[in-house]
């Protein structure tokens, strides 16, 4: 195989594999995938709440782990918002306002009637972690004055009867490191009894599942953007997490065909040798 | 002389490096960590050799006009750009010498240290980290070929991992009935990363500490002494 | 004018993207030109951050604000200016003493780091009880765990012949190290397709808008 | 002085408590001062448990609740030779009152870190055995070292570059001076300097930092000396590229299309960037010895190189080449090591089984 051929086999592989990537990206395919019980039980856990009902969701994230876990706050605001929940926002991670205001704002392109005070409310960051959680258990409104607006409280239509962390239907923590889902789970669940679900990345995914268990210290988990892409394939939503899914599925698959592919040409050259060496 | 005593202060900051790893009280406590911190100001110093190598290299190209000498030339003033900005204005929110320069964040929209940063350095540097995907395309094409029983270990290992990481692996398996849970992709990448895979990156830490051992003291006790240079 | 100059970065940013990418096809002079210019850009951004970020307040603002309390960082900066000193070929030869500290540091400190976290907890790690593990396939995997620990270390054996009874436990760890690389190499697989849908996105959505 | 003054008065007001075992502050043994452990023994009738730091000026933090009449708790991330002061409130159901004890404690530093004592009984023997062989080698017993096979293609790697006229492209790692990685990889470079400047082959070396880019110099530089060529020894062929990781590897992958070097060595740290390396230099043709001893990254070098270090190969690379009875000794010590360490982990797999976790215990170090 003269090294000008493997070259060209090279730019072949290249060109196809941008290519392959590229078009899930502009023309979705919307692949189904199984879903995980992990990300059932997180989805059943917003269905079944009540409408009316106010989830408080926490950004415990910065832009550096946005490409997993934003796709996760879009899909679960749409799903809560379809269920007619109110959603509130806090952080615990300086970035995280910044980060739910941008989810916020995607979503409500396709739920125009939804407007801030009423049917969402993003209070900001507060530092503290634990102590935090702890003292939102006690008197959220002493924690969070204000919104990050710099609008007191009381004047938010939707706060005036949420008084602390047990009005909270449950509490979903999108989280990237510390302070973050633990601390939710051991100060939300553990302190106050409110179901806590949320999603981490992929790679601290398992860390977490242990508390998913009989006591439901952790009701579900999203692990990373396959788990995205099942929660958006449960509210029957096309999102970036799909779309990025299904790219992340076309590459392996070319990949693997090009193993199959380099075996069969390999075979090829083998057997002409050995029939080559029979011939002598 | 020039060799003997950069070899005798080796063995000597090595000795006290490793003593002090067991010896809780002061100033043993200390040594680690503020050796550690002079390594970065020594660097910092140092910095300067590296900047005059580059420029000394790319100038003399560029004064010979030897083969692409014009992107050389490039480079330069790509270094020039960046040192000037960032000394001149700062970068973020340090000042430089003339303060934050308001007037050209007005213009540009953040200092023009930051805006190089965010619109070349950034796209250059993920561009390159991403040139990645293609290579493990065409790495995987060459090199998983059915040859011997340890490359098809490899290529069996690495197809098994790749499929069960997506959705469409995941598929090919789940009409399998849950008593043969194991057989199932998913379950079957989980097992070579658990165990297979643990034993062996064991395997390789384990040994490359032992490696790793016996490099640091023959460096401590002045056998291996090539950095030094020679006598003369 | 702000807003023009975003945009014009969005450009600059997509010409250096696709100048990186040609080098796919072949050398060229756009790829010329961006691999100079990054080489450029990125050795002036670390020369001003290592200023900034280290030299300053490491070193500078210590001195100027409490100096007796931190005149044991004279020591470091006098050793680097005797690495400068590089610069003087007769006195070349005083850089070795800053090396000498620097390498003896890193030679201790490596030693004792790696013996500690390499070396005795994974020693330590692998002392589990296979019984102990919950169904039969984790019995199996932890037996493959231990052997394979085993097996990998004796694989790095330098001081006997692997022939006869003991190249067996020799072949058996490059096994084990065979499937260990190729799961490691189709696990990252997916983070790297991850870095090329970032690229993606960005000429997409951000220069291009066509997707959103 | 006021400080004083409170301070003399409180001390008088507790001093009478603190002479109850019932609550007690004890240095944390064989440490570096920084913790102190709370000891407590309450009557039987006691509630719900509270413990708080004291500060200078009286103030209370509460750092640890329990329920347990005795047990202790340990306190860290104090300032040694400190004295700090704790209270204990608790709640007796007998007399319907709240009890407050008081104790002071003051955290020491020790002369030795007794939870590293394995380490130490460990380092000293391996020492011991790497010493003891750099002996025995010095007094001149022929040692066997089996092959390694990347280290075997350094002379056919210089033999094609000295062939075919081209230069031969050295990567000592991303990483810095202070990786002991990088200093291996240095001390293969000296090697291979050797040999080129005896073949007359031209080595190129980038270097991603400034402290490896002056190690490098004196190293080829010497190796130049040593081959009796100091004229050929060009400073310009070591060079400094750029401190970022990719730019560096741009740079490189610059050299390696327009270079066209016969041979490519990537010796030391690596992460990401070893596939775009090794990748780009497989296109060019070169004959490829990589090696380093981040396990995630072989596979990389495996499938892309012709020659592979792994791990402890890389350090034993400087030993092996040498041929130096002392450093070949070593090796034998890193063996000794193995040996130890296989024993010791079939020793303790069996000790789990019997339940027996003592080993486990002792060898692993928080």
């Amino acid at each position: 195989m003269s090294s000008k051929a493997n070259l060209v086999e090279r730019r072949i592989i290249f060109g196809l594999l941008f290519i392959v990537v590229t078009m899930p990206l502009i023309f979705p395919i919307g692949w189904k995938t199984e879903v995980s019980p992990h990300v059932q039980m997180a989805y059943d856990l917003v269905e079944n709440s009540p409408q009316g009902s106010i989830a408080i969701i926490s950004f415990d994230y910065d832009p550096s782990t946005a490409t997993e876990l934003q796709p996760m706050a879009y899909a679960m605001i749409e799903h809560a918002f379809s269920k007619n929940q109110k959603i509130i926002a806090v952080a615990l991670w300086p970035q995280g306002a910044q980060m739910a205001d941008e989810a916020f704002g995607q979503i409500l392109a396709k739920f125009p009637d939804k407007s801030y005070g009423t049917d969402y409310v993003n209070l900001g960051y507060k530092t503290g972690g634990m102590v935090t959680i702890q003292a939102m258990g006690r008197d959220i409104k002493s924690v969070f004055p204000a919104d990050v607006k710099g609008t007191s409280i009381q004047d938010i239509a939707m706060l005036k009867t949420f008084n602390n962390l047990k009005n909270a239907a449950y509490i979903v923590s999108l989280s990237a490191g510390d302070p973050g889902i633990k601390q939710w789970i051991m100060a939300g669940h553990d302190m106050f009894g409110v179901s806590v679900t949320g999603g981490t990345t992929a790679v601290s995914a398992p860390g977490f599942l242990p508390y998913i268990n009989q006591q439901n210290q952790l009701y579900g988990l999203l692990g990373g953007l396959k788990a995205a892409a099942e929660y958006e394939a449960l509210i029957n939503v096309i999102g970036s997490a799909t779309v990025k899914m299904d790219a992340q599925s076309v590459a392996h698959i070319l990949i693997i065909i090009l193993v199959v592919i380099g075996n069969i040409k390999a075979y090829k050259i083998r057997r002409k040798k050995a029939l080559a060496a029979q011939g002598d | 002389m020039k060799r003997t005593l950069p070899m005798i202060l080796t063995f000597l900051v090595g000795m006290i490096v490793i003593l002090s790893e067991f010896i809780p009280h002061f100033p043993f406590s200390k040594i680690n960590s503020t050796l550690e911190s002079w390594y970065l100001i020594i660097s910092g110093f140092a910095m300067l050799l590296g900047l005059i190598s580059l420029v000394r290299v790319n100038s003399s190209k560029v004064a010979s006009k030897e083969e692409n000498w014009q992107y050389y030339l490039a480079g330069l003033i790509s270094l020039f750009t960046m040192v000037i900005f960032g000394l001149l204005w700062g970068m973020q929110e340090t000042a430089g010498l003339l303060g934050h320069g308001e007037s050209i964040q007005n213009w540009l929209g953040k200092k023009p240290f930051d805006y190089l940063f965010d619109n070349a350095y950034l796209h250059l540097s993920a561009t390159m980290f991403s040139l990645l995907a293609f290579f493990i395309a065409s790495a995987a094409y060459r090199a998983f070929i059915i040859r011997s029983f340890e490359s098809n270990l490899l290529m069996i290992s690495a197809i098994i991992v790749i499929l069960g990481r997506t959705s469409f692996g995941t598929m090919l398996t789940s009409w399998l009935p849950q008593r043969l849970y194991f057989l199932q992709m998913s379950y079957m990448t989980d097992f070579i990363m658990k165990y297979p895979n643990t034993a062996a990156q064991r395997a390789i830490m384990i040994s490359a500490a032992l490696g790793i051992f016996g490099s640091s003291l023959r460096i401590i006790i002045g056998i291996e002494r090539s950095y030094l240079g020679s006598d003369k | 004018m702000v807003q023009f100059m975003q945009i014009l970065g969005i450009w600059i940013g997509a010409f250096l993207t696709f100048s990186i990418f040609s080098f796919l096809y072949k050398d060229n002079p756009f790829y010329k030109l961006a691999e100079q210019v990054f080489v450029g850009l990125s050795a002036g951004y670390w020369l001003i951050y290592i200023i900034y970020y280290v030299i300053m307040p490491n070193l500078v603002s210590k001195l100027i604000e409490d100096f007796s309390a931190n005149a044991i960082l004279i020591i470091p900066a006098l050793l680097g200016l005797m690495m400068l000193l590089r610069l003087i070929p007769k006195a070349q030869w005083v850089s070795r003493f800053p090396l000498a500290v620097v390498i003896g540091t890193s030679a201790g400190i490596s030693l004792m780091r790696y013996m500690q976290s390499d070396l005795l907890n994974q020693v330590s790690a692998t002392m589990i009880n296979p019984l102990a593990a919950e169904s039969l396939p984790d019995i199996i995997g932890s037996f493959l765990l231990i052997i394979g620990t085993i097996c990998g270390i004796y694989f790095f054996y330098f001081s006997r012949k692997k022939e006869g009874i003991y190249a067996l436990p020799s072949k058996a760890g490059i096994w084990f190290l065979m499937i260990s690389f190729g799961a490691s190499f189709g696990y990252t697989v997916m983070a790297r397709v991850s870095l090329l849908i970032g690229r993606l996105e960005f000429i997409l959505k951000d220069w291009l808008h066509l997707i959103n | 002085m006021k400080y004083m003054i409170l301070f003399i008065v409180l001390f008088a007001c507790i001093f009478p408590l603190q002479a109850s075992s019932a609550f007690q502050a004890i240095d944390n043994a064989w440490d570096d001062g920084t913790a102190l452990i709370l000891k407590w023994e309450l009557p039987g009738d006691s509630l719900r448990i509270a413990i708080s730091q004291i500060d200078e000026s009286g103030i209370a933090t509460l750092i640890h609740e329990s329920l347990d009449l005795s047990s202790e708790f340990k306190v860290t991330e104090l300032e040694p030779n400190k004295d700090y002061r704790f209270s204990l409130t608790t709640y007796a159901l007998s007399s319907g009152d709240s009890l407050i004890y008081q104790t002071m404690g003051k955290p020491t530093q020790q002369w030795f870190y007794m939870h590293k004592l394995a380490l130490l009984l460990l380092f000293l023997l391996i020492a011991i055995a790497v010493l003891y062989n750099i002996y025995v080698a010095r007094r001149g017993k022929e040692l066997f070292i089996r092959r390694i096979n990347g280290l075997d293609s350094m002379e056919e790697a210089i033999g094609r570059a000295t062939e075919k006229g081209k230069p031969i492209l050295f990567v000592p790692g991303i990483g810095d001076l202070d990786d002991i990685q990088t200093i291996a990889s240095l001390t293969i470079l000296s090697h291979l300097a050797h040999r080129a400047a005896e073949y007359n082959s031209e080595v190129i070396v980038p270097c991603r930092f400034s402290m490896v880019l002056s190690a490098a110099r004196e190293v080829v530089k010497e190796a130049y000396l040593r081959a009796g060529k100091p004229d050929s020894y060009r400073e310009n062929n070591i060079f400094y590229m750029t401190d970022d990781q990719f730019g560096y590897v741009a740079g490189i992958d610059g050299i390696m299309l327009r270079e066209q070097p016969a041979a490519n060595f990537f010796l030391g740290t690596f992460y990401a960037e070893s596939l775009i390396l090794a990748e780009t230099g497989f296109s060019t043709g070169a004959i490829q010895t990589s090696g380093t001893a981040n396990a995630h990254q072989l596979p990389f070098f495996v499938v892309s190189c012709d020659y592979t270090l792994i791990g402890e190969e890389l350090f034993a690379a400087s030993a092996y080449l040498s041929r130096d009875p002392q450093q070949l000794g070593s090796l034998k010590g890193h063996d000794f090591g193995k040996a130890l360490f296989i024993v010791l982990i079939i020793i303790g797999v069996v000790l789990e089984m019997f339940g027996i976790g003592f080993l486990r215990q002792f060898l692993s170090i928080g």
